[in-house]
């Protein structure tokens, strides 16, 4: 009962990770950096609410978050690639612009600074472990799924194929008839997809926005893509690590003598331990970062 | 200072600055708006507010509003406690009023005064918290309490320090969980981590928390709302958020002393001091009303009642810090 | 240039590209008939590259018209060029390392079955064509892993499998071994008498007569003639490039070394003993390689990439730890000092990768010629501009670097001036042994004459020279004595007299393979 | 020769200025939307901030802290390091020097204690900023990563330390600093009276020039840039590519560690818990804006600064996350227009030519 609840925990944790990471993963492995993940996620959630709102329906809001991820992907694919701007000072920028875009709209349309009113989402009523209303949320099931889809993608596709030609090495694939920049405007466009939809997951399990609700999850999600050295697979297990010590951290936190700050330090002292002792050095795609001049 | 277009000089003009979270976060920053709102209709006043952004924002908000001539300018939070005691001295022809002001004391102990022309609105959350607790433990049905803060700091241990006292009073083999979102002003706002934290507490056999933790807590209700539990809300009556699974709410009377601060302000009547809320200034009280009476049996809202009046009275005391609690 | 339009399968007129202030080509024109080899060559930065680039697609033309077969495909693209058969192999590899060979062939043209990748398919498709070329490759391995020689049957196999007919190779041979030079022949021969036509960039000269039907020769990114093979000589050749006579690599006898017999004896200016390397596959790069060097000596290393040269430069100058063995410079124990101080001790290196090593690419030209020397330019924990200015003037001077303004990134300075920065520095500072890695690689004829000049002088001079090199002539016309690594040891070290081509070949193919 | 000066010059100046009309554009959108003219919130916006002395002085107060921050940023990424955790380093150099400063008594002269509490503030952020690159040196651990789990884990233990043991009863701050406060700049121009903007300013500019000498002049420097441009000729020129990396990051906490003593010692004279906050991303933003080099880097602290005072005083017109986008989009409009221009620059100069 206890463990079935802590897996149910952890799936739930890990749902904004598998989605954002995913399409990190996509974003990556195209040559085009990641950073900008939560902001896409924080511009998803907003627009999964606004959807959601007007819409009177959850769907109209899972459709609304991609668009919203989406539209802040394409803003940072045509800085990064149209223009050959840096990635990095970009993606800070996407990140911020996320943040004061979604504060100014949220004053202008629900004239609020934190929060949105309630919206419908996906939720039923539980009182066992929490796997009945896991599974009664869609999007569980596509958070389930977004890894092996991208797994699929990349390494059974002939998009796939390009993409990892394409971030390794862009020269090369130009020389036999790839387009470049289109497969890259492509995979991050699907990265502003999927983290928008790992943003429509947080404001629809929470039936509304609320300002910076993201917290920093599109960077641990950023985390578990290099955590996971750019493999969907092995990203997928890093964000359930991730989870997973979130999780413990809930359940020790509160109920044992340790100070409730150390408790909370301990995901993240976690990371720090497996990336230097097991993971090792992470070499990135090689061109990773290299759409500027 | 500059001049803003708004500023009307025939009219009271009142200056509020806001804590994290700014309007709209259903709580505390609400709170004092409602206040402000109910003086601009019923008073006439003007009303204008600063929503700061970093820490030295907080005293140039209050410095803009100051220099500004406004009559009155109120600083939501007990960080604005510093800055507010400097701009009094600054100002002295302005009136100034700190919510959650935190009093200083010598090295005596003995609370030292704010200046004449500054009101610290200070409120005894641990009274209403220690009635919410006894509350949670006499209807939770469960030898478990939950309790979960925003980002750890002595305000919100206050908050909990009380609520521990009420469940252990009616209920002293009762074990209250306690736990907090974070540790920076972000923990006020991430209602992902309040719902994961209640669920967890849910599922643990936890039937009713009490939340502290403004945005946060609305996850707290989310959680209520998916496993059918009880959560009590916090600062201003939250029932709305989850109807039917908000036990009550531990209201904060902000807006009325804010409202009072205004209007004192209008009649020429303000001065400066410490004000303190409590249960008997009905500063601070919990909900029961035709939305949640039927959660509350009349048993219970009788010793509720008894508690409420022994803390008046003096005979329970109750306790503050976390130290103090058991 | 007037002959018949329809009787080209290749014509560019007027072509221009420039790059920023750069104009790599100003009007440059090109005439290739159907169904002949037709090298073209020049200086660096003659343009050659670039040409084409702006042939296959890569870059559209600012201004001038291509033809191929006759049609107008003015700045068409990579895919439209493709479309059309024709294919480039790069001078700089166009493959994606991680990937197998299968996927880098198939690559935008990939096989697919209902949707998805077919793996197997595509691996067949690659072996059919492997046996029907006769270019041997694994399809299944990864490129990262294959020899040089093998990733150029790839990148050619490449353009095979988009069906080819016009071939452009762009110095195919810099990095192969004779018998894989050989083998490119044969399937070049045999494909020009299959009717496809093919031009080759090379600055080999011999090559160029070996080979080809035609030459159109390049300069300052202008078309300065086109002739044929039969009608010139390697030395007209390389007038019509520079605009002057040239020493050819090999020309010029080596002089008897200086007196080298008499020092040699007592101590050597560099032993190294059982030396031993891993390389990052925890595999044993180098295997206990022992040789001594004497002042006033070169020794050359030939040998097929791959073999250990890179890692026994690189554990000598300091760069990879030795796992076994040692080091010693003028009799001194250096095994375990850092770069830095076996450079104080008289240890001066050129590296094989001057984009990757030997420059600072962002650095200006005078940073550069300090680097490695930063410590002796140093007063009070400050760079001493004065100083390094003065050096950078003496050494552009001295060595022609162009453009000769201290102040450019060396980035913005084509590859055979960047060759220069680094012979420059490193000849340039008190040494008394050199490790020379492909000091003339990509480099055009009038910068080899040069270097290997200063490489005989160095070595007038007593000092002592490890000459690393793919190139069997730059070999040949420097050593005086030469050893063929293959396989992480010295397969064979020949007295210069009795080494030829022929000798070599067999050690650095395993063929003769004896461990020495 | 002249050309290329002028060609340099002209690619230095026109893209900043068309990012800043490119960002105007965007405001006078949003201020549209809001309902309001944008000439009177931009007329509000100047004044609020270049247009008084209190507002100028909270504009120099804020790019004091930015300066330093953005300082530590530039330092690492010159190394090729990407250091997100300026946030924390500059924390926990405050939380030092407050914690220094609290256990003072009384009556020693600021003279004295300046260079302690430096060395205390340079010690705290070095630590954080050194752990991250010793992680990266030793074991290879991605510092992107190490510097944003720090982050979390380094406010957790000041949070703990703050709540625990040294703050002042009722409040989330430590004791005040009893000796060795920096005075206010109200003290040699009494027009600033009332801005935070203090003597750390001075501190911050001398950290420019030293940063600046530090990377272009010095060996260091040299080493420093060459590891971060191209890690294996740095190797070859004969620097220790990982000594390099941790001493940056060492260097670059501790940087943003003095940053801390803008609050902590100049301004409000106590360590305040998350004081911090928000300070090390727009460093970031600055250091990026600034492109590296420590000159932009304080007069991008300058526009961000500008822009963050800016956000308050038209506060009451339009909500000020109006300025949270602009920030934003001046990032945005710098990072495209920068290579824009100048290709479009190079592509006009070569038609001339031709
Ligand atoms: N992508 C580029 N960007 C900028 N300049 C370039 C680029 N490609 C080539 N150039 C410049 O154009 C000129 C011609 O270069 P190109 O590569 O065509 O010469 P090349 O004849 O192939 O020389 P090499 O024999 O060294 O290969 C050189 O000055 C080179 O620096
Ligand atoms: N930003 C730039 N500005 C000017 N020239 C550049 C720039 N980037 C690259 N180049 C030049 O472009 C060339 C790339 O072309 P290519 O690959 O044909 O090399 P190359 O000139 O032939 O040199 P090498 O003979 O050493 O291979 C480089 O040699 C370099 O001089
Ligand atoms: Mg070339
Ligand atoms: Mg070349």
């Amino acid at each position: 009962m206890i463990f079935l609840a802590l897996v149910a925990q952890t799936v739930r944790i890990s749902m904004p990770y598998l989605f954002a990471s995913a399409g990190g993963v996509l974003s990556e492995r195209s040559g085009l950096i990641g950073l900008g993940l939560e902001g896409y996620m924080l511009a998803g959630a907003f627009t999964a609410a606004l959807g959601s709102y007007y819409g009177q329906n959850p769907w109209v809001g899972v459709i609304a978050g991609v668009g919203g991820g989406m539209a802040l992907a394409l803003l940072y694919a045509l800085c990064s690639i149209r223009y050959k701007a840096d990635q990095v000072v970009v993606g800070v920028a996407i990140n911020l612009l996320a943040v004061g875009a979604t504060r100014f709209f949220l004053r202008l349309v629900f004239r609020s600074s934190s929060n949105s009113p309630r919206v419908p989402g996906f939720s039923v009523v539980e009182t066992g472990t929490g796997f009945l209303a896991l599974a009664h949320n869609p999007l569980i099931w596509m958070g389930a799924l977004s890894i092996p889809a991208v797994a699929w993608l990349l390494y059974r596709t002939p998009f796939g194929l390009r993409v990892r030609a394409v971030g390794e090495h862009p020269g090369a694939a130009l020389s036999v008839g790839v387009p470049v920049p289109k497969v890259q405007w492509i995979a991050v466009a699907l990265s502003g997809a999927l983290a928008g939809l790992g943003g429509a997951y947080l404001a629809l399990d929470q039936h509304q926005f609320s300002d910076q609700m993201t917290a920093g999850r599109g960077f641990i999600a950023l985390a578990a893509v290099i955590f996971g050295r750019w493999d969907p697979v092995r990203v997928g297990f890093a964000c359930l690590l991730f989870a997973a010590a979130e999780t413990m951290e809930i359940r020790l936190q509160g109920t044992s003598q340790i100070p409730g700050q150390f408790v909370q330090m301990i995901p993240y002292l976690l990371t720090i331990v497996a990336l230097a002792g097991v993971v090792g050095r992470a070499v990135p795609p090689a061109a990773l970062g290299k759409s500027g001049d | 200072g500059a001049t803003s277009p708004t500023i009307d000089p025939n009219a009271v003009n009142i200056g509020i600055v806001f804590d994290v979270g700014g309007r709209g976060d259903k709580s505390f920053n609400d709170a004092a708006y409602l206040g402000a709102e109910r003086a601009e209709k019923e008073l006439g006043v003007h009303v204008r507010f600063i929503e700061p952004g970093d820490g030295s924002d907080r005293e140039a908000g209050l410095r803009i509003l100051a220099a500004e001539g406004m009559k009155l300018v109120v600083g939501i939070g007990f960080i604005f406690t510093d800055d507010l005691n400097q701009l009094a001295r600054e100002y002295p022809n302005t009136d100034f009023a700190g919510v959650d002001y935190s009093v200083a004391t010598d090295s005596a102990g003995n609370p030292i005064p704010p200046p004449p022309n500054l009101a610290a609105l200070k409120f005894r959350e641990e009274e209403g918290s220690f009635l919410v607790g006894a509350l949670a433990a006499m209807v939770g049905h469960s030898k478990k309490l939950g309790f979960i803060g925003g980002m750890n700091s002595p305000l919100i241990q206050k908050f909990q320090a009380g609520y521990a006292a009420g469940v252990h009073y009616v209920c002293p083999d009762c074990q209250v969980i306690a736990q907090y979102a974070g540790v920076t002003p972000d923990a006020f706002r991430n209602p992902g981590v309040g719902k994961e934290l209640a669920l967890a507490q849910y599922q643990q056999g936890v039937n009713v928390i009490f939340h502290a933790s403004g945005s946060t807590g609305l996850g707290v209700f989310e959680a209520a709302r998916q496993t059918d539990r009880l959560a009590i809300g916090v600062d201003a009556d939250q029932y709305s958020e989850a109807p039917g699974h908000v036990l009550t709410s531990m209201v904060k009377g902000v807006d009325a002393a804010v409202f009072d601060a205004i209007k004192r302000v209008k009649d020429g009547t303000f001065k400066g001091g410490i004000y303190t809320f409590g249960l008997a200034q009905n500063g601070v009280r919990y909900v029961y009303d035709e939305h949640n009476r039927n959660l509350i049996p009349d048993s219970v809202h009788a010793r509720l009642e008894q508690i409420r009046a022994d803390i008046i009275a003096g005979k329970i005391k109750v306790p503050s810090t976390l130290g103090a609690a058991p | 240039m007037t002959g018949p339009a329809a009787g080209f399968a290749v014509r560019l007129t007027g072509i221009e590209k420039s790059f920023g202030p750069v104009r790599a080509n100003r009007g440059a024109s090109l005439a290739v008939a159907p169904g002949e080899i037709h090298a073209l060559v020049g200086e660096n930065g003659a343009g050659k590259s670039t040409l084409m680039r702006v042939l296959s697609g890569m870059y559209a033309p600012d201004a001038g018209t291509m033809e191929v077969d006759g049609r107008d495909v003015t700045g068409w693209s990579t895919a439209h060029a493709i479309a059309a058969g024709v294919g480039m192999v790069h001078q700089h590899f166009m493959l994606v390392p991680p990937l197998t060979v299968a996927e880098n062939i198939v690559l935008g043209r990939e096989i697919t079955s209902h949707g998805q990748l077919d793996r197997a398919g595509a691996e067949r498709a690659v072996a059919e064509l492997c046996a029907r070329t006769g270019l041997v490759v694994a399809p299944g391995r990864r490129v990262a892993d294959l020899s040089v020689g093998e990733a150029q049957r790839v990148e050619i196999l490449k353009t095979l499998y988009r069906g080819a007919k016009l071939l452009i190779l762009d110095e195919p041979t810099a990095v192969l071994s004779p018998p894989e030079v050989d083998e490119l022949w044969r399937v070049l021969a045999r494909m020009r008498a299959g009717g496809d036509t093919i031009v080759l960039i090379t600055h080999k000269l011999d090559e160029v007569m070996e080979i080809s039907d035609a030459v159109t020769v390049m300069r300052h990114g202008e078309t300065v003639g086109r002739v044929a093979t039969r009608e010139t000589s390697p030395a007209a050749l390389a007038r019509m490039m520079v605009g002057r006579e040239v020493a050819l690599a090999g020309a010029a006898p080596l002089p008897p070394a200086p007196a080298h017999t008499a020092t040699s004896a007592d101590r050597p200016a560099l032993e190294v003993r059982e030396l031993t390397v891993a390389d990052p596959r925890k595999a044993r790069a180098v295997d206990a390689v022992s040789f001594t060097l004497a002042p006033g000596e070169i020794l050359g290393v030939a040998g097929v990439e791959g073999n250990g040269q890179t890692e026994l430069v690189e554990a000598i100058a300091g760069l990879r730890p030795a796992r076994a063995g040692a080091v010693l410079l003028d009799g001194r124990d250096v095994t375990r000092l850092t770069v830095h101080e076996r450079g104080a001790a008289g240890l001066s290196h050129i590296p094989e990768d001057r984009q990757r090593r030997g420059l600072v690419l962002d650095y200006s030209i005078a940073d550069n010629l300090v680097l490695g020397q930063q410590r002796l330019y140093t007063r009070r924990g400050a760079l001493d501009g004065a100083r390094i200015a003065d050096n950078a003037r003496r050494r552009i001077e001295q060595f022609d670097i162009r453009p000769g303004d201290p102040a450019a990134p060396a980035r913005t300075l084509s590859g055979g001036n960047q060759q220069k920065i680094v012979v420059a520095r490193e000849m340039g500072r008190d040494f008394s042994v050199l490790l020379a890695a492909q000091p003339t690689r990509g480099v055009d004829v009038g910068a080899i004459e040069f270097i290997h000049a200063q490489l005989r002088a160095a070595r007038g001079a007593g000092k002592a020279i490890l000459l690393v090199s793919a190139d069997l002539t730059e070999i040949l016309a420097l050593s005086d004595r030469i050893a063929v690594m293959y396989g992480g040891r010295f397969a064979a070290v020949l007295p210069r007299a009795m080494a030829t081509e022929e000798v070599l070949g067999a050690y650095m193919t395993g063929a003769a393979g004896q461990a020495a | 020769m002249n050309g290329r000066l002028r060609a340099q010059l002209e690619e230095t100046i026109l893209p900043p200025i068309v990012a800043l009309l490119i960002a105007a554009l965007v405001g006078d959108l949003l201020i549209l939307v809001y309902g309001q003219s944008p000439a009177a919130v931009y007329r509000l916006l100047i004044q609020g901030t270049w247009g008084n002395a209190y507002g100028l002085g909270q504009v120099l107060y804020k790019t004091t802290t930015l300066t330093f921050t953005g300082l530590a940023v530039a330092i690492g990424l010159q190394a090729g390091l990407f250091n997100i955790g300026a946030e924390s380093q500059l924390a926990a150099g405050g939380f030092a020097a407050g914690v220094v400063g609290a256990m003072l008594p009384a009556g020693i002269p600021s003279v004295v204690l300046l260079p302690l509490f430096i060395a205390a503030a340079a010690i705290g952020g070095g630590l954080v900023g050194g752990a991250a690159g010793a992680l990266k040196a030793k074991w290879g651990a991605h510092e992107v990563i190490t510097t944003i789990m720090l982050n979390f884990v380094v406010l957790a233990l000041l949070n703990y330390l703050t709540v625990a043991h040294f703050k002042v009863f009722d409040t989330l701050h430590t004791a005040d600093i009893r000796s060795g406060a920096l005075p206010r700049l109200s003290a040699v121009v009494p027009a600033f009276h009332g801005s935070a903007a203090n003597v750390v300013l001075v501190l911050a500019l001398a950290a420019v020039a030293a940063a600046w000498w530090y990377l272009y002049r010095s060996r260091a420097g040299y080493e420093l840039r060459a590891a971060g441009l191209q890690p294996g000729a740095a190797e070859y020129g004969g620097v220790k590519v990982s000594r390099v990396w941790w001493q940056a990051m060492l260097l670059s906490g501790a940087v943003a560690g003095i940053g801390g003593l803008n609050f902590v010692l100049g301004y409000k004279h106590y360590y305040e818990d998350s004081f911090a906050s928000g300070m090390g991303f727009l460093g970031i933003a600055v250091a990026l804006v600034g492109r590296n080099n420590p000159l932009g880097v304080f007069l991008a602290a300058l526009l961000f600064a500008t822009l963050s005072q800016g956000g308050l005083a038209v506060n009451a017109v339009v909500p000020k996350q109006m300025v949270e986008v602009l920030q934003a989009v001046v990032i945005i409009a710098v990072a495209t227009s920068v290579p824009e221009v100048r290709r479009l620059l190079r592509g006009a100069r070569r038609s001339a030519a031709t």
